[in-house]
């Protein structure tokens, strides 16, 4: 039995990796400026667990296989090497190789977090309240005009709880209900609870970042490729999690600015 | 008896007495010359400390426990109480209420 | 009497004591439980104090409304705590002296103490509540100023009371000589822990928040 | 005084049925009652994964009969999104709290540890009785919240503010219901801090003549350093879940911030935190997973050094990596929040005690392994279920790699690799664990043996099932399956659906798979043959005594211990290859060879 056993296991272990190593279930494919740095890492990583994965399992197998045999003389051997060795080799071999991997992984992060946006980066704010996200572009003057929670309405579709009347910034805002940019251009997301936290996940652009209700976080990213991404979100946020999305547009210039226009139009 | 010996002196324990409301009253006599909030709390934190580690060697007798536990004790609620500081940074951010890579 | 753990610190009639190895911190488990119990509550505390901290760094106007009134009648209770400890102290003292009528005495003086200010703290809190303070509002701002001093001043009320009643029982069993010296050094314990928290909530609460 | 103060077990033999049965002072009922509360806890939690593995495989199936326990949340049986998040709360929660803190920690440590230490009970054993009543209550609470009108909370677990403090107004089950959870997990906490005091206090003060320190049991160890963060993180959870109720029924706000607006209404709360709320839960949150399965790595190392018949290449690694692991739990619990809104200064901080989480890891799998060569395993059921732990153990732990590090965490947050880690490591091998456990112990613990047929049975069935279940997890979640999704809608989650339809059933295979085990506990209970008192061969002071131990445990007959556990392999005057730890005899050497 014991060598069914050591069968077994080498055997799931082998299976386990293949979708792995087939790349069977991938990521959506990387659309941003800074995606790079964490794909590459999560390959690197790839590499170090999967080898570790095999060679624990495999041995694993390998020594179930070989001394659960019943054997008749009384001897017991120890490990080359003893308990020293192995000691060291967890610590060397495992542990400081992930620790570095740890620490080239921190440039990927830094690249998301650290870097400041560029100066002309473009704005745009993102409100999520059960279960929708909402999009907010500052129109020509370039300024946000300032919220005022207590009047959210829904049913006039004031989501963003503006006040044309009294403000000015926010007369020119334009709000929408799908994310469009332009492709190759720096945005600066501004990020926004109106109740719980949600999350804003795209994982095409390899951002992911919750929102803090009290707490206006922000990310910036540059999106390379034209095309719809699905934004999702990933932190519970009550009983229709599951539906909340938007879509993202990654327009060139021209029809960037088309869209602007109509949707300008539609306010 | 072993304990009796080690017992500490009423002399001792009125020391530590007083010690401590001279804390008390040195905290006072700060907090009243309103320092700006980071030299309030730590002179706060530090001086209730001061106070707390007095009761706890003389009142609550660590001192003449075995070293084993005085070391046992001190390092593990020490060690516990440093890992729930972690938060502090974000308190700040929400009072900033931005992010650092704004 | 079989079933109870009063035998934990001494002698147990009629049945064979076992022999142990000796604790490595050299204190009876009892003692050690309390310990234990006292670390236990200390992160407790921590995790309230921890709260009330990150609640008021993250607050712009926290409000810091106490007058000298209020701080003056802090002192006293102040002081009757210290001295309440001090006097447990010596009750510890003069038990583990084995002087039985006069660690009884000492105790109970820190038992009318203790209750002396319960009834102080009481009354400070109807005096806070009497100005609008509650759990979700105040009259000087940020509504998060009253969750924050009722929890951790209630935390540490709830901690005087039960270690008043539990002082009682015990002073009064270890009169009748239910209890032993270990037990009384244990609630002494427990109290001088209440004190020590005190000297926190005292500066981080009260001094924290002087008006002026 | 204090060094010859010896605490004499402080009950007399039970009279009535109540002190016997129900109202115990005796560790052993106390552990037996521990375990079937694990036992009913983790057939209600198995029910609810299955409720909702059929849900996320076929979410427009109808399931007969689930109208009935809750009309609203399952109309004609078929479940709502809603219903699926309150299930999935109350499965995580049962399971964390009740089957893996319980299970391994309580239920085993409390029968276990004073026998191997030689004692007679505990040092508190009504302390010792009113943590089971406390946790027991602890259940019922929680469990109540299923019948209140609104159904259980939607907030998951880790119920993160504002969604969980709020009220009802959130959605379903966030008004009484959540209320009863953090009630139930406050209530839970007592009793663990009143388990916590006993196990440290037995350890350090009850262990019988010779029993140093230095000879004490490797799961004493484990369940030692549980309690030690049992003592602290359990404390940290009671004024967080306070504070919760507080938000909730006073109207305070500390987890609440300022200008939120639900349903077109501004909430009546200002100035609170979330991040405070996740700060204080994981806090407690990261001691917890290692709660859960320290116990577990002490147990497998007791069962593999018996089935072996050769000490560990080094026990001491092993209890240095388990203390490490403690250590480190209080430094890296902001791993949990990496994307959730924490500095991310503080990320790269708590990354690094995560990575390093690896070494003591790895040291504990490779002794595991190395030791193993040239040893002469037997294979019984106990063993497989040891060596298919640590075969979970490393399948859970090299995921880790890719979560500790906030870069990949980008990618992987919050989707079903992170549930596939967990259910792997904290899940998956905290239960083989308690099987390895159950099967090694229950001749102790009953009298009789178990049906080992049966036994690899469920071995076999179980260890390719849980692969089947949670290794596709991990695919699911690489390819960005974010996790709490009672239906999968999206574009790019809809091609997934057959995986989840496979997982969906594999898990209600692998589920009813547990029947056998529990006709087997049932059965042999009553039917299997006697045990002797040394079954396995063992050398700890347990095997020491009669199978099942009187109540007194060692008949007023005080073992005196002369040997470490690990004396297995060796030669002596008998013939046998090991010498228990209160035989007086010594080895005539060991009988290693090349």
């Amino acid at each position: 039995m014991g060598k069914l056993l050591a069968v077994t296991i080498i055997i799931i272990a082998i299976a386990s990796a293949v979708p792995f190593v087939m790349h069977t279930w991938e990521p959506p494919a990387d659309v941003s400026t800074h995606g790079g740095l964490i794909d590459e890492q999560m390959a690197d990583t790839m590499i170090e667990a999967g080898v570790s994965f095999l060679a624990a399992q495999i041995l694993l197998g390998l020594f179930i296989w070989q001394f659960s045999k019943p054997r008749t003389d009384s001897k017991v051997k120890t490990f080359p090497g003893g308990a020293k060795g192995l000691v060291i080799a967890a610590i060397v071999l495992v542990g400081v190789e992930v620790l570095a991997l740890g620490a080239f992984g921190s440039k990927a992060w830094a690249a998301v977090y650290f870097t400041p946006p560029a100066a002309d980066a473009m704005p745009v704010q993102v409100q999520a309240g059960q279960f929708a996200f909402y999009f907010r572009y500052p129109g020509p003057d370039g300024k946000f005009g300032p919220l005022h929670p207590e009047m959210i309405n829904e049913g006039n579709q004031n989501l963003f709880g503006l006040d044309p009347e009294h403000d000015v910034e926010s007369r020119d805002d334009v709000v929408t209900a799908e994310m469009a940019i332009p492709v190759n251009k720096e945005v600066h997301l501004l990020m926004h609870a109106k109740d719980v936290s949600h999350s804003f996940y795209v994982p095409a652009l390899r951002i992911h970042q919750d929102f803090v209700p009290g707490l206006d976080l922000s990310l910036h990213f540059t999106a390379t490729k034209v095309g719809t991404y699905e934004i999702v979100c990933s932190q519970l946020c009550g009983l229709g999690h599951y539906n909340m999305r938007a879509y993202l547009k990654v327009l060139s210039q021209q029809d960037f600015d088309e869209w602007m226009k109509k949707e300008q139009a539609a306010q | 008896m072993s304990a009796a010996e080690q017992q500490d002196g009423l002399g001792k324990y009125i020391g530590v007495y007083i010690g401590m409301l001279v804390i008390t009253g040195i905290e006072l006599l700060i907090a009243s010359r309103h320092p700006s909030g980071g030299v309030l709390l730590a002179s706060m934190l530090i001086l209730a400390f001061l106070g707390a580690i007095l009761g706890i060697l003389y009142f609550m007798h660590l001192a003449t426990e075995n070293r084993t536990a005085i070391v046992a004790f001190t390092l593990f609620t020490v060690f516990v109480l440093a890992a729930t500081t972690y938060g502090w940074t974000d308190s700040f951010r929400i009072l900033f209420g931005a992010p650092f890579a704004k | 009497m079989s079933h109870s753990e009063v035998a934990l610190g001494g002698q147990h009639a009629g049945h064979h004591v076992p022999v142990m190895e000796p604790s490595p911190f050299a204190v009876p488990a009892k003692k050690l439980a309390m310990w234990l119990f006292i670390i236990s509550d200390i992160m407790t505390f921590a995790a309230c104090l921890v709260a009330y901290g990150f609640l008021r760094n993250s607050t712009a106007n926290w409000p810091r409304p106490f007058q000298s009134s209020t701080i003056i009648s802090v002192l006293i209770m102040t002081f009757i705590l210290m001295t309440s400890a001090l006097v447990m102290a010596m009750a510890v003292r003069a038990a583990r002296a084995g002087d039985r009528p006069a660690a009884f005495r000492l105790s109970m003086i820190t038992l009318v103490a203790g209750l002396l200010f319960t009834l102080l703290h009481v009354r400070e809190w109807f005096g806070m509540i009497g100005q609008g303070v509650t759990l979700f509002k105040n009259p000087w701002g940020t509504g998060l100023f009253g969750g924050a001093y009722f929890s951790v001043t209630g935390m540490e009320l709830l901690h005087v009371i039960a270690a008043l009643i539990a002082l009682l029982i015990i002073s009064l069993g270890y009169k009748s000589g239910r209890y032993t010296a270990v037990d009384l050094e244990n609630i002494g314990l427990f109290w001088q822990f209440i004190n020590i928290v005190w000297m926190f909530v005292v500066p981080l609460i009260y001094f924290m928040n002087l008006a002026g | 005084m204090h060094e010859t103060a010896a605490p004499a077990v402080v009950h007399g033999p039970p009279t009535t049925f109540l002190s016997k049965h129900v109202f115990s002072l005796d560790h052993k009922v106390i552990g037996l009652q521990y375990y079937t509360l694990a036992l009913v806890a983790v057939v209600t939690g198995m029910v609810l994964s299955w409720l909702m593995r059929i849900h996320l495989g076929w979410s427009s199936a109808a399931i007969p009969g689930l109208q009935v326990l809750s009309p609203n949340g399952a109309p004609g049986g078929v479940m709502t999104p809603e219903y699926y998040l309150q299930l999935m709360t109350m499965h995580a929660t049962i399971m964390v709290f009740f089957v893996l803190t319980t299970a391994p920690f309580a239920a085993f440590g409390n029968y276990f540890l004073p026998i191997q230490v030689g004692a007679e009970d505990m040092p508190f054993p009504h302390f010792n009785m009113m943590s089971f009543w406390t946790t027991f209550t602890a259940f019922l609470i929680l469990v109540a919240a299923f019948f209140v009108p609104d159904g259980p909370p939607l907030s998951g677990w880790t119920a993160y503010a504002p969604l969980s403090a709020i009220g009802k107004n959130a959605g379903p089950g966030e008004g009484t219901g959540q209320v009863l959870w953090a009630a139930a997990l406050g209530v839970f906490c007592i009793g663990q801090l009143l388990g916590s005091l006993n196990f440290i206090s037995t350890v350090l003060d009850m262990r019988t003549k010779g029993m140093t320190l230095a000879r004490l049991p490797v799961t004493c160890w484990a369940w030692f350093i549980t309690s030690c963060m049992g003592l602290t993180a359990f404390a940290v959870l009671m004024p967080a879940t306070i504070l919760l109720i507080l938000d909730h029924v006073a109207g305070t706000s500390f987890f609440i911030a300022s200008g939120l607006v639900l349903n077109d209404q501004l909430v009546p709360h200002s100035g609170g935190s979330t991040l405070l709320w996740q700060h204080l839960f994981w806090f407690f949150g990261h001691p917890e997973v290692y709660i859960a399965i320290v116990p577990g790595m002490g147990i497998v190392t007791h069962v593999l050094v018996t089935n072996m018949r050769r000490p560990m290449l080094s026990m001491k690694a092993i209890l240095y990596s388990m203390w490490a692991l403690a250590f480190l739990s209080y430094m890296v619990y902001g791993h949990h929040m990496f994307v959730s809104g924490m500095n991310p200064f503080s990320s790269l901080v708590f990354s690094f005690p995560t990575l390093m989480i690896t070494i003591p890891s790895t040291v504990v799998v490779l002794i595991w392994i190395g030791s193993l060569y040239g040893s002469k395993l037997r294979i019984n059921t106990a063993s497989l279920f040891a060596l298919g732990f640590i075969s979970m153990f490393v399948s859970g732990g090299v995921s880790g790699f890719f979560l500790a590090q906030p870069s990949i965490d980008i990618m992987l947050h919050a989707t079903y690799f992170v549930v596939g880690h967990f259910h792997m490591v904290m899940g998956v091998a905290a239960m083989f664990g308690i099987f390895s456990g159950t099967y090694f112990w229950f001749p102790k613990m009953t009298g009789h043996m178990m049906n080992e047929t049966i036994g690899k049975i469920h071995f076999w069935l179980t260890f390719v099932g849980t692969y089947c279940i949670f290794m596709p997890f991990h695919y699911l979640g690489w390819a960005g399956n974010v996790r709490r999704y009672a239906a999968f809608t999206d574009d790019f989650l809809k091609p997934l659906i057959p995986v989840h339809q496979f997982i969906t059933v594999a898990a209600i295979f692998t589920g009813a798979v547990q029947l056998l085990f529990i006709y087997n506990l049932i059965y042999s209970r009553f039917r299997g043959p006697a045990a002797p008192a040394n079954p396995w061969e063992g050398t700890s002071l347990e095997w020491a005594m009669p199978s099942p131990p009187p109540w007194n445990n060692f008949g007023g007959h005080d073992p005196i211990v002369y040997h470490d556990a690990d004396q297995y392999g060796v030669k002596t005057a008998s013939g046998a290859d090991y010498i228990m730890q209160n035989s007086p005899e010594q080895a005539l050497g060991t009988a290693e060879g090349d």
